[in-house]
């Protein structure tokens, strides 16, 4: 199998501190990658460094062996690459139709067509596949706004997937989420993997998620790796019993 | 020679004062990450309102003063952060920006209608004589206000350095969150910011006024030129308006000697748009990360 | 830290419950030019007059809507851009011959070009920084109109701006003018409405809701910022090239800072954000001033201070109050939050 | 939206004009209220008023009451534009106003159109020569005005060189391009050329030009507050040389802003209150009084205006809105007949005006008139 998404020694420093400190690693395609470890080890700026959010102090980032180091978060979504925020980042003021067309959009047509073409930009179909197999169907025309909790974040996950992405990261995808979604969120996860073949990164606190859901797992602290391996392996680590499990 | 020193110093006086203006820029903007703009207002108004007290209640001019300036300060600095920031904010602050713009009108219009289309004289605190420096002129008013303007500024990056006070106001603009949860009073310290940003004003107003007289437009110039100046200087810091202020100020007297005048004011602007597209965060700013 | 959203609050885009190509914005639209066709009969030329001005206030303040309500920047040069729209129809149409139509076809095409030019660096910094660059640019534009003597009149104007004819039909007298103006103000509305309701409006919303979740989602939000603004400003040239016919003279004056600031204020007054919001707003900055005549200069004060209220009570202008009453009215709720 | 229907209805509502009273005369003053001109807007507003309450004190014209509304222009063309425009629909028997030239300028076919009388405060040169036969000025236009400073300069203050300061608007860009070739004509160098901004508040660097330029004098034509900052800070800088100025130079408000810098200032004055007429005192007595503040030119020339208005009107013997035009054409009003006219006044064919003007000194804050100019067509 290729390597979809490959990191070599990424540096990010604030000031003198040292969020993420020479992180390296690759995702095979079709792979779901775990990245856990405790608060502030440097997740989420890994994450904003490899899309794009913010600048790496140094190292690479490469998708499918071309580089993307500090590539423009939109330009980097429009080459496949997906993703979601710690935080719930759905548009309130648009329905959950609309918030998806909206995630779709930009990979149909050209700018041109998408003044002049049709409303939806033809996704008006797909939007609703979504909404059938994300579970929201009776919510379709509500504003995003007004949902649950847990109903915003399938809908943001379901956002990540209205391109088809090759690879999507989720930054803490259960953060929040009850027992009940969680099992169906998870079942959504690994669906789209097997039937898309779509690769995933997971960001995540929630031990049982990831150790259930990831094929490999890798654990940061310090803004370095500190373990890499199938959940087995590195929930038998004493490395990182000691650094996070421990807790 | 001679002629480049006499525009330098008269730039340096007028900088000075622009200098002054800005403070209040950088500080709003620290605490609320807005832009007020109806800062050239803030700095007008005082100066009126002491003369309107004297005119009504016929007062000598030092209660004039004290009323005045107690007024604009129970209004402009508390009230404006009760009633105008304080509902707002949670909007966002592009309706507080635009809200300052409403008011500036309000203040303008205000003081017209309330006191006079014609601009007044205003009693200086300082003796109007001109002593030489280098063979150029400059008025003892002016020397006060550069000497005020370096003073604030200090006093300023003291307090805020040096006192417990003053470091839990700083605490408060740069993450509310977390100062409110180690347990720093978050709201008072907003409203200490914007008490200092109108007893800033207050300073400028009395300082100014009796040099460009106290009108109602004024504003306008002052707080376009306070304006260019905070950004040059660098919008968040506010040591950034005193080197803003004097840059502006010199750069717009030399442009009077040297360039086309009725281009005069064209000149600090297209300053400004370099600064924008060179260094955008401020001669003194620092360089703000891109958040996600 | 502040979160991640932008949480500019100024302005909510319409309810999108109507799915069909015709909505009820569409048919206020059309029901309004209907009246004003004919709301002008037996008012005299001043209210005919000062309809038309409000028509072409509103378009002015329809694109600053776009950039501002929709796309949630702050520019400070929308009387700049209309001055720009003004002083090129009029310079056309005096000093070259040329036809109404063609000049204000050019004052959109170079508005919008000179948006895109100015747009570009300032947004590659920081949405904000158009503030700075747009306040630069529009006293630098005041200052080339009052200068250039040569080519502007400077700060004597110009005068004897002819209006255009309609096919033959001399468009001189104000009613006349007032339904060329009110023809002209619904194509440049519907074409807006038509605008927001396409994916590039979805998009304008996205990227003022949540810029980086928007670029997340592939939206290109430079492109579509820049483009928010130049439209934005095309508009303000089509109000220009309206304005100088209307007035038949132009000066600096009603182009300076200030009057950008007015602006602004008007598309805030009305409703950011909603798409008849322009007309509420230039009628309580265009049109009320006439109403408040007996109170001298006082008006500004009141239309600030209405302004000023509005912002505290309902960021989101008249248009939000009546939606608001609207909603308790007939006991409707949408997903509020 | 049921909302612009609503609008619809308000708007025919609000737009439609009130009947007007037929027993009153009505005068429409549109005049700067707010915007850059101001200042001189509300002087002239004051001075139209007590006019007024002059009038009807004493029985009105013809009998009847004179009504008079202000509509402030914004200092904007295209408001000013509406309010002519709105006071012509009510049926005005005459405008007043404006001051500034752009908003006369874009004013003044409404009037013609309605073949009225348009009696305005500005003094730039253009607006009478475009053979408009209802404009009216109040004063003499910079044209007048400009060769008897020139010569001025030449025979009495014996300059061989001038500095020139002006404000870049209309006012002061007029003044400017009348004097300059006046100069030329008289044999003297413009040793520099100094534009300064309308509100500017810092003259420093203005100030240090003109010293530098070592002219043997300067003349000033800047706005009121403009011109007392300018005069303080040459005092600043040290420049000793005559300072010339034309009207607003001399005027009360300069000379109470300026304090001692304003001493030894000297030039000519169109109008001024502290003339050698006692008319003209008088008013300037009465308008203080009023108003709390000196009346400055704008002021007296509201107060002509409405005297013009009267004057004319009781010539024809009756209300007639052509014909107040038609008399005000080419004639010539003493005040002898008409006290409120406050000096004898000949209106030309376009309506420049040419009346008697005086040359000025200021003496320990005041202004000292020391000669007075005869007509230009005496």
């Amino acid at each position: 199998m290729s390597q979809v998404l490959e990191v070599s020694n990424l540096h990010k420093a604030f000031g003198g501190i040292k969020a993420v400190d020479g992180v390296s690693f690759s995702v095979k395609e079709g792979e779901i990658l775990g990245i856990i470890g405790p608060n502030g080890c440097g997740k989420s700026t890994l994450f904003n460094c490899i899309l794009g959010q913010l600048e790496p102090t140094e190292g690479a980032v490469k998708l499918d062996g071309r580089d993307i180091t500090n590539m423009r978060p939109s330009a980097l979504n429009r080459l496949g690459v997906s993703r979601t925020f710690q935080l719930l980042q759905v548009f309130p003021e648009l329905s959950v139709r609309e918030n998806l067309i909206l995630a779709g959009q930009e990979h149909q047509g050209s700018m041109l067509s998408r003044l002049f073409g049709a409303r939806d930009a033809g996704l008006t179909d797909k939007a609703e596949q979504m909404i059938g197999f994300f579970k929201l169907g009776h919510l379709a025309d509500a504003k995003a706004g007004g949902l649950s909790y847990g109903q915003q974040k399938l809908l943001d996950a379901a956002m990540a997937f209205m391109a088809g992405p090759r690879l999507v990261l989720l930054d803490e995808p259960a953060g929040g989420v009850n027992l009940t979604m969680l099992g169906d969120l998870k079942e959504r996860l690994r669906a789209i993997n097997a039937e898309q073949g779509a690769t995933f990164v997971v960001i995540e606190h929630n031990m049982d998620f990831v150790m259930s859901l990831c094929s490999r797992v890798i654990v940061l602290a310090e803004g370095k790796v500190l373990a890499e391996g199938t959940p087995a392996e590195v929930r038998a680590n004493p490395a990182v019993i000691e650094a996070y499990l421990g807790h | 020679m001679a002629e480049f020193t006499a525009y330098l110093i008269a730039g340096i006086a007028t900088g000075a004062i622009y200098a002054l203006a800005a403070i209040g820029f950088t500080l709003v903007w620290q605490t609320s990450q807005t832009i007020n703009f109806a800062q050239g207002e803030f700095v007008m108004l005082p100066a009126v309102l002491v003369l309107l007290a004297v005119k009504l209640f016929g007062a000598p001019l030092w209660l004039g003063a004290l009323i005045g300036i107690f007024a604009f300060i129970l209004i402009f600095g508390a009230g404006f952060k009760l009633v105008v920031v304080d509902p707002m904010i949670r909007h966002g602050v592009l309706p507080l920006a635009i809200a300052t713009m409403a008011l500036s009108i309000i203040m303008k219009e205000g003081a017209k209608d309330g006191f006079s289309a014609e601009a007044q004289n205003f009693p200086s605190f300082v003796p109007t004589s001109t002593i030489e420096v280098f063979g150029a002129a400059i008025s003892l008013q002016h020397l006060t206000i550069i000497a005020c303007a370096f003073a604030v500024i200090g006093a300023l990056q003291w307090f805020v350095g040096g006192t417990r006070l003053g470091r839990q106001m700083q605490a408060t603009a740069q993450n509310p969150t977390v100062a409110r949860i180690l347990g720093i009073p978050v709201e008072r310290m907003v409203l200490l910011t914007f008490v200092i940003n109108a007893a800033l004003a207050v300073v400028a107003s009395v300082l100014i006024s009796p040099i460009y007289l106290a009108k109602f437009s004024n504003g306008e110039v002052i707080g376009l030129f306070a304006f260019i100046a905070a950004i040059v200087g660098g919008f968040n810091q506010v040591r950034g308006a005193l080197v803003g202020g004097l840059v502006v100020g010199v750069i717009d007297s030399l442009a009077a000697a040297y360039i086309s005048s009725s281009y005069r004011l064209a000149v600090p602007l297209v300053l400004l748009v370099v600064i924008i597209l060179l260094k955008p965060e401020g001669l003194m700013g620092r360089k703000e990360e891109r958040r996600v | 830290m502040s979160a991640p959203a932008t949480t500019n609050d100024l302005s909510r885009p319409r309810g999108r419950a109507l799915p069909g190509l015709i909505d009820g914005t569409l048919v206020t639209l059309l029901l309004g030019a209907a009246i004003l066709w004919f709301a002008p009969v037996g008012m005299g030329r001043y209210g005919t007059y000062v309809l038309s001005l409000w028509l072409v206030m509103s378009i002015a303040v329809m694109g600053l809507n776009l950039t501002l309500g929709y796309a949630g920047l702050k520019s400070l040069a929308q009387a700049a851009f209309m001055g720009l729209g003004a002083y090129t129809t009029a310079l056309l149409t005096t000093k070259l011959g040329v036809s109404w139509y063609a000049a204000f076809a050019l004052s959109g095409l170079l508005t919008f070009a000179v948006g895109i030019v100015l747009g570009f660096p300032a947004l590659r910094v920081k949405a904000h920084y158009l503030a700075f660059v747009t306040l630069a640019f529009s006293t630098l534009i005041w200052l080339i109109l009052r200068n250039e003597q040569w080519l502007t009149g400077g700060v004597f104007g110009i005068s004897n701006i002819n209006r255009p004819d309609f096919f033959g039909i001399k468009l001189f007298g104000a009613l006349e003018f007032h339904r060329f103006v009110v023809a002209v103000t619904l194509i440049l509305a519907v074409a807006q409405w038509w605008l927001i309701r396409s994916p590039w409006g979805r998009a304008f919303t996205a990227l003022r809701e949540n810029p980086i979740r928007a670029a997340s989602l592939g939206i290109d939000t430079r492109a579509y910022t820049l483009l928010a603004f130049a439209i934005g400003s095309a508009y303000a040239g089509f109000a220009g090239a309206l304005y100088a016919p209307l007035v038949e003279f132009i000066d600096p004056s009603p182009f300076s800072l200030s009057q950008s600031f007015f602006l602004l204020l008007m598309v805030v007054a009305g409703g950011a954000g909603y798409l008849l919001g322009p007309f509420v707003g230039a009628l309580l900055g265009v049109v009320l001033p006439e109403w408040l005549r007996f109170a001298g200069s006082l008006y500004l004060i009141i239309f600030a201070s209405i302004v000023l209220l509005l912002l505290i009570a309902c960021p989101q202008g008249v248009s939000g109050l009546l939606e608001r009453g609207w909603t308790k009215l007939t006991g409707r709720r949408g997903g509020t939050r | 939206m049921k909302s612009k229907l609503a609008i619809a209805a308000m708007l025919a509502a609000g737009l439609a004009l009130p009947a007007s009273a037929q027993d009153k005369i009505k005068l429409v003053d549109v005049i700067e209220l707010s915007g850059a001109g101001a200042t001189a807007g509300t002087n002239f507003k004051n001075g139209a008023d007590l006019a007024v309450a002059d009038i009807n004190a004493k029985g009105g014209i013809l009998g009847k009451q004179v009504e008079i509304v202000h509509y402030d222009s914004q200092t904007n063309p295209g408001n000013t534009r509406a309010a002519v425009q709105r006071g012509i629909d009510e049926g005005a028997y005459a405008i007043l106003g404006p001051v500034f030239s752009g908003p006369i300028a874009a004013s003044m076919q409404i009037s013609q159109r309605a073949e009225t009388a348009q009696i305005v405060a500005g003094e730039a040169a253009g607006f009478t020569k475009q053979g408009n036969p209802y404009i009216f000025r109040t004063s003499l236009s910079q044209a007048a005005a400009m060769p008897k400073i020139a010569k001025y300069l030449k025979d009495t203050v014996k300059a061989g060189s001038v500095a020139v300061v002006w404000v870049n608007n209309d006012f002061g860009k007029g003044g400017r391009d009348a004097i300059l070739p006046e100069l030329e004509k008289a044999g003297i160098k413009v040793a520099v050329d100094v534009a300064t901004e309308q509100g500017q508040a810092d003259f420093a660097a203005d100030a240090i030009k003109v010293k530098n330029s070592n002219a043997d004098a300067v003349f000033v034509y800047l706005n009121e507050e403009e011109s007392a900052r300018f005069l303080r800070a040459a005092k600043q800088q040290g420049i000793t040389k005559p300072m010339i100025g034309e009207t607003t130079l001399l005027g009360a408000k300069v000379l109470e802003l300026a304090g001692d810098a304003a001493n030894g200032v000297r030039g000519h004055v169109g109008l001024s209150t502290d003339a050698p007429i006692p008319a003209l005192q008088e008013f300037g007595k009465r308008y203080r009084e009023k108003y709390g503040f000196a009346s400055d030119h704008n002021g007296i020339k509201g107060y002509m205006a409405v005297h013009m208005v009267k004057w004319a009107t009781e010539k024809q013997k009756k209300i007639d809105r052509k014909g107040l035009a038609d008399t005000l054409r080419g004639a010539t009003i003493k005040a002898s007949e008409e006290p409120g006219i406050l000096m004898d006044t000949v209106i030309e064919q376009n309506g420049d005006l040419d009346r008697e003007s005086f040359l000025a000194e200021v003496i320990d804050g005041k202004q000292v008139i020391n000669t007075t100019l005869p007509r230009i067509k005496p």
